[in-house]
């Protein structure tokens, strides 16, 4: 019965959609919501035992399409439930029309088609029906800026489909079969080097929608569009590129024979440093953010590359970690851009004092995310240092220096202004709520972190007394440290801002697309 | 016996197509053309799918391929008459046999 | 055979990529898309030749009239003449030239694998019905991609109605020079064609199980149908918003019958033969792509604000 | 050196290359989505090229001796519709881009777009 956790968000869809009575309308998509949390939830429950396989249709496993839930995808789509109910909490009372949540509900059904779905030309379907959603909800209000780029994203996330497309054609040539499991067996016992090319193909592909370091160019258009609605902003951030890694975790073991960590650590690292290089040298908040999902995106393709149980495992609880806070701060700024009218960081002071709960959710995501202790970064990246040698945690240790530095800076909007025109601002209930739910998952993720990765993942791991206080220390020296960057470097710098003014146009991420795919090619033959 | 001259018929039609093409290429005036190139969609196709036809005997398949012919006879003169209605309407003039020079289009650069 | 229309495939290709003005792209792509169908029909997809031919006529029409929109639209001075220096041109050219030949290095050189292929052509007749192979596929065997495909479509036209949504009530174009409302002969012929497209269309979705076609080609014949009626008589009197809801509900239907007839296993087929639910299905998805191809279109010429 | 690969699979890459020149050379965004196109049909091209000999059949009617790989024509299928709902997507995009702009050169638009 797994179809129906994609079906079943479709049809709400096109209910909605038909139906004309608004209230009717939200109060349903509440109710599902919280149906398909429960029900993915339990998903879990079963699949965290024993895979649960749908064979759509009864016939022999090949020849049809398979559905495929295991501890991996269960906790993907429990958390696409998740977040959905968080946003649907969030727009309760937005006054949005109903292609809105029409568009978004589809969108729910495809993520959750996708991280269920077992064949490679199903996954196609779902990625391509997903990317036109998305760029029409990221031009929802149809203004200059967003147009462009959501054509940007719409175009280059079809030219890279197409290279997916032309490996899946490969793979089926050489091995006969659509199915990930069949295909594997198949592959076993023939000669790694056959499957190159497709591997070449695939991964440039995932490597576009992950946006790794030369392929970076559409993110920060697409996630960081001005005029995109809040919700969609946060759920590209935390949600939709996940698929992507996701996409990679599936293809990596996929291609188990063709081993090209070495390659995706070295792009991984790139990755994160221009990520929060980048991020330092904007001063729009929802760019600044949309910045630090790249950086955040190098760490998790870092450790998910370390052949390392724990890594790997730290790296998937970064991914859940990401999402939550990403899409706290995503919501948070959307509050604050309402509020204040700018988006401008150095317009913005005094949000602590205006809008108490939603500067403590901020708070606690910033915390999260820069890794500091009692807070779920630090565990998932505990957990990625603890199997990483000695360069890469110096690296991941300077990422995270440089993400501090960037909400250093972020973090300034938080204090200040003048205290007599500051006034406590009277804010959605819905809204306030769902921001707060996310921070303090944050919070608790962080707290009981062990337990809940015991949980996910049945890895046990005791963090000892002494190792965390290194850490409590090393954060405590990074902060000092990214202070006093900040304070006398990044103000004042004029590099970054001639940085901050740079942006690939369609042409060049097309020929970086190319350049990458040559890349990955000689790597493949340097390196196996 | 049929599938002679069905064969036979088909080469004529071919015969028809190849000399159209050649009178296309000799041929500079616009309105020419379009008249040459009628005549490759009409008679050269009506040929070609009539000794289709014949080599197949009475059967479904022959039934198909006439009911494809009827459909050419009709269309294809019309869409040769609206393609030279329409570039008369939109500024294309006969000039003592030579085209005058596009005055339609506007350049515009891809 | 197949290698002289390859041949001709790749000139059009290279005659798209090197056109310096865009109405000869618009001409050279219809070119293009007939030249494939002939190969997809001389690869031994007449299913598929059918498909392309059908969707390049369409594609062909709203190219033009997008091409339409676009020269009343943009300031054609805007664009001036740019002459780059050579290297420039020939960077590119290199570059996609080297990436051709890596490509071609590492093809591996392996027989294809036919292990699926026997599968199917085995055992289809037996497990769906009926004697075409790629309708039973389609439909039966991987229906769950189909239902997502008709899913695009339809999101795709919700996206398309959204983006060239305007304020106010439809603004109809008025009839131009280029109508031919009154033009006798071109009305006359459409007269006479219509009722025969009808019924090939109809052929095409009613045998879609045991000949080449489907729900999707006899969909998309009655579309293009509707707009030879649109450029003849420039009729305005298609409702929409009714469309629109039709095509929503065939959705849900589609699934429906899905779900009933496959999703659930064998044990729900209410000993019906395979061809009835193939029949039923090609029937739906024909009416689904021809409200769907007909709401594209319209959207495209008429509520365009000009 | 290519002894299993078939000429029709050369062609096709040949044709994926072709466009990517179009890709990343286009002006013109209209030139750009037929570049997308012609990539799409490129891919599709070979789909239909595995296991493809001389005198193949199609895979429809009773007698299937020789019959052509079913399963990628019927993903093939899905693909072109998949192509044409992009392509009408784009489209509809740049009529609101051009109507915003005035322009379909990616150069204007980005620079009128960013101001």
């Amino acid at each position: 019965m797994l179809y129906l956790f994609s079906l079943m968000p479709v049809v709400l869809a096109i209910l909605l959609y038909i139906i004309p009575y608004v209230r009717v309308i939200k109060s349903m998509a509440l109710f599902c919501q919280l149906g398909l949390t429960a029900s993915s939830v339990y998903i879990f429950f079963l699949s965290k035992s024993e895979e649960i396989v749908t064979n759509i249709g009864d016939y022999e496993s090949v020849l049809g399409i398979t559905l495929r839930s295991d501890t991996l995808s269960s906790v993907f789509v429990a958390l696409t439930s998740f977040l959905f109910l968080v946003v649907v909490i969030y727009g309760f009372n937005d006054n949005y029309g109903r292609f809105y949540w029409f568009f978004m509900f589809i969108w729910q059904g495809l993520l959750n088609g996708l991280f269920l779905s077992s064949d490679l030309f199903n996954m196609f379907v779902f990625i391509e029906v997903a990317t036109i959603i998305v760029s029409v909800l990221m031009m929802y209000k149809r203004d200059n800026r967003s147009m462009y780029d959501g054509m940007v994203y719409l175009m280059i996330n079809t030219v890279a489909v197409q290279f997916y497309l032309f490996g899946i054609g490969y793979i089926y040539k050489l091995t006969g079969v659509l199915d990930i499991d069949a295909a594997m067996k198949i592959m076993k016992q023939m000669d790694p080097a056959t499957f190159y090319l497709p591997f070449a193909l695939i991964m440039t592909a995932i490597s576009l929608k992950c946006a790794l370091v030369p392929l970076f160019g559409w993110l920060p258009k697409a996630h960081g569009t001005a005029s995109a609605p809040t919700a969609v902003s946060a759920l590209l951030s935390g949600l939709h590129i996940k698929c992507a890694i996701y996409l990679f975790i599936r293809f990596q073991i996929f291609f188990e024979m063709i081993d090209l960590s070495v390659f995706f650590i070295a792009i991984g690292i790139i990755t994160g440093f221009v990520g929060f290089i980048m991020a330092l040298s904007q001063s729009d908040i929802k760019l600044i953010l949309a910045y630090h999902t790249i950086s955040q995106i190098g760490i998790i393709m870092l450790a998910l590359n370390i052949p390392d149980a724990y890594s790997r495992t730290g790296g998937v609880y970064h991914i859940i970690n990401h999402a939550m806070f990403k899409s706290a701060l995503f919501l948070c700024a959307g509050i604050i851009n309402e509020v204040y009218g700018t988006r401008d960081i150095y317009q913005i002071r005094g949000v602590l004092k205006r809008l108490p709960l939603v500067g403590g959710a901020t708070i606690m995501a910033i915390l999260g995310i820069t890794g500091a202790p009692l807070f779920n970064g630090s565990i998932s990246k505990y957990f990625i240092v603890s199997g990483a040698g000695a360069f890469v945690s110096a690296m991941i240790i300077l990422i995270n220096l440089g993400t501090i530095i960037s909400f250093i800076k972020y973090s300034t909007i938080l204090f200040g202004g003048k205290k007599q025109s500051i006034n406590r601002e009277e804010i959605d209930v819905f809204r306030q709520m769902a921001v707060l739910i996310l921070g303090i998952i944050c919070f608790f993720g962080g707290i009981f972190g062990e337990q809940f990765i015991h949980f996910l993942f049945n890895i046990d791991v005791g963090v000892d007394a002494a190792g965390y206080f290194e850490k409590i220390l090393l954060f405590a020296i990074s902060v000092a440290v990214g202070y006093v960057v900040f304070r006398y470097y990044v103000k004042k710098s004029l590099i970054l801002k001639k940085i901050g003014s740079f942006s690939q146009n369609f042409r060049g991420m097309c020929a970086s697309l190319g350049v990458f795919f040559v890349l990955v090619l000689i790597a493949l033959r340097v390196l196996l | 016996m049929l599938l002679i001259i069905g064969n036979a018929i088909i080469i004529a039609g071919i015969a028809i197509i190849i000399i159209g093409i050649i009178g296309i290429h000799k041929h500079k005036s616009f309105y020419t053309r379009i008249l040459i190139a009628a005549k490759i969609d009409t008679v050269g196709a009506i040929t070609i799918l009539l000794g289709i036809a014949l080599k197949h005997g009475l059967s479904f398949f022959s039934l198909k391929t006439l009911l494809l012919l009827l459909i050419i006879v009709i269309l294809e003169p019309l869409t040769s008459h609206i393609i030279a209605r329409t570039a008369y309407l939109s500024g294309y003039q006969v000039e003592a046999g030579n085209i005058v020079e596009e005055q339609g289009f506007k350049k515009i650069e891809s | 055979m197949i290698q002289i229309f390859l041949v001709f495939w790749l000139i059009s290709a290279l005659l798209i990529i090197i056109d310096k003005q865009l109405v000869h792209l618009i001409i050279h792509l219809g070119i293009f898309s007939m030249i494939s169908s002939v190969c997809f029909f001389l690869l031994a997809a007449p299913d598929v030749a059918l498909a392309e031919a059908v969707v390049s006529v369409f594609t062909t029409i709203i190219f033009i009239v997008c091409f339409e929109k676009y020269y009343s639209l943009v300031d054609v001075s805007v664009v001036k003449d740019s002459k780059g220096k050579i290297w420039r041109k020939l960077l590119p050219i290199g570059f996609c030239a080297l990436l051709a030949v890596m490509f071609l290095m590492f093809i591996p050189d392996v027989p294809a694998s036919i292990y699926l292929k026997d599968k199917y052509i085995t055992m289809f007749a037996e497990d769906i019905g009926g004697e075409n192979a790629v309708t039973a596929i389609y439909l039966g065997y991987r229906v769950y991609d189909t239902l997502f495909e008709a899913l695009m479509l339809l999101v795709s036209i919700a996206a398309i109605i959204h983006l060239s949504w305007h304020e106010g009530k439809a603004q109809i174009e008025e009839q131009g020079e280029s109508g031919m409302g009154n033009y006798r002969i071109a009305s006359a012929t459409i007269r006479i064609i219509v009722p025969v497209l009808v019924l090939f269309s109809f052929y095409l979705m009613v045998n879609g199980h045991i000949s080449p076609g489907g729900g999707f080609q006899g969909g998309a014949v009655i579309a293009v149908l509707f707009i030879c009626r649109y450029i003849i008589y420039h009729l305005h009197d298609v409702k929409i918003d009714r469309i629109i809801i039709l095509e929503k509900l065939v959705f849900v239907l589609i699934a429906v019958v899905v779900i009933y007839f496959i999703f659930l296993g064998a044990g729900s087929w209410l000993s019906l033969p395979g061809e009835v639910y193939l029949l039923i299905m090609n029937l739906l998805i024909g009416v689904k792509v021809a409200c769907g191809l007909l709401v594209m279109f319209y959207r495209f010429v008429i509520y365009e604000r000009k | 050196m290519f002894n299993h690969v078939g000429i029709i699979e050369i062609f096709a890459v040949i044709v994926f290359f072709l466009s990517f020149y179009g890709l990343i050379t286009s002006k013109n965004i209209i030139k750009s989505i037929a570049s997308i196109g012609i990539m799409e049909i490129a891919v599709i091209m070979f789909f239909l090229g595995i296991g493809f000999f001389d005198g193949m059949k199609p895979p429809i009617g009773a007698n299937l001796e020789n019959a052509a790989d079913p399963l990628p024509q019927a993903l093939v299928i899905t693909t072109i519709i998949i192509g044409i709902t992009i392509c009408a997507v784009n489209l509809s995009m740049l009529i609101t881009l051009c109507r915003q702009h005035k322009a379909a050169d990616w150069d204007v638009v980005e620079k009128k777009s960013s101001e």
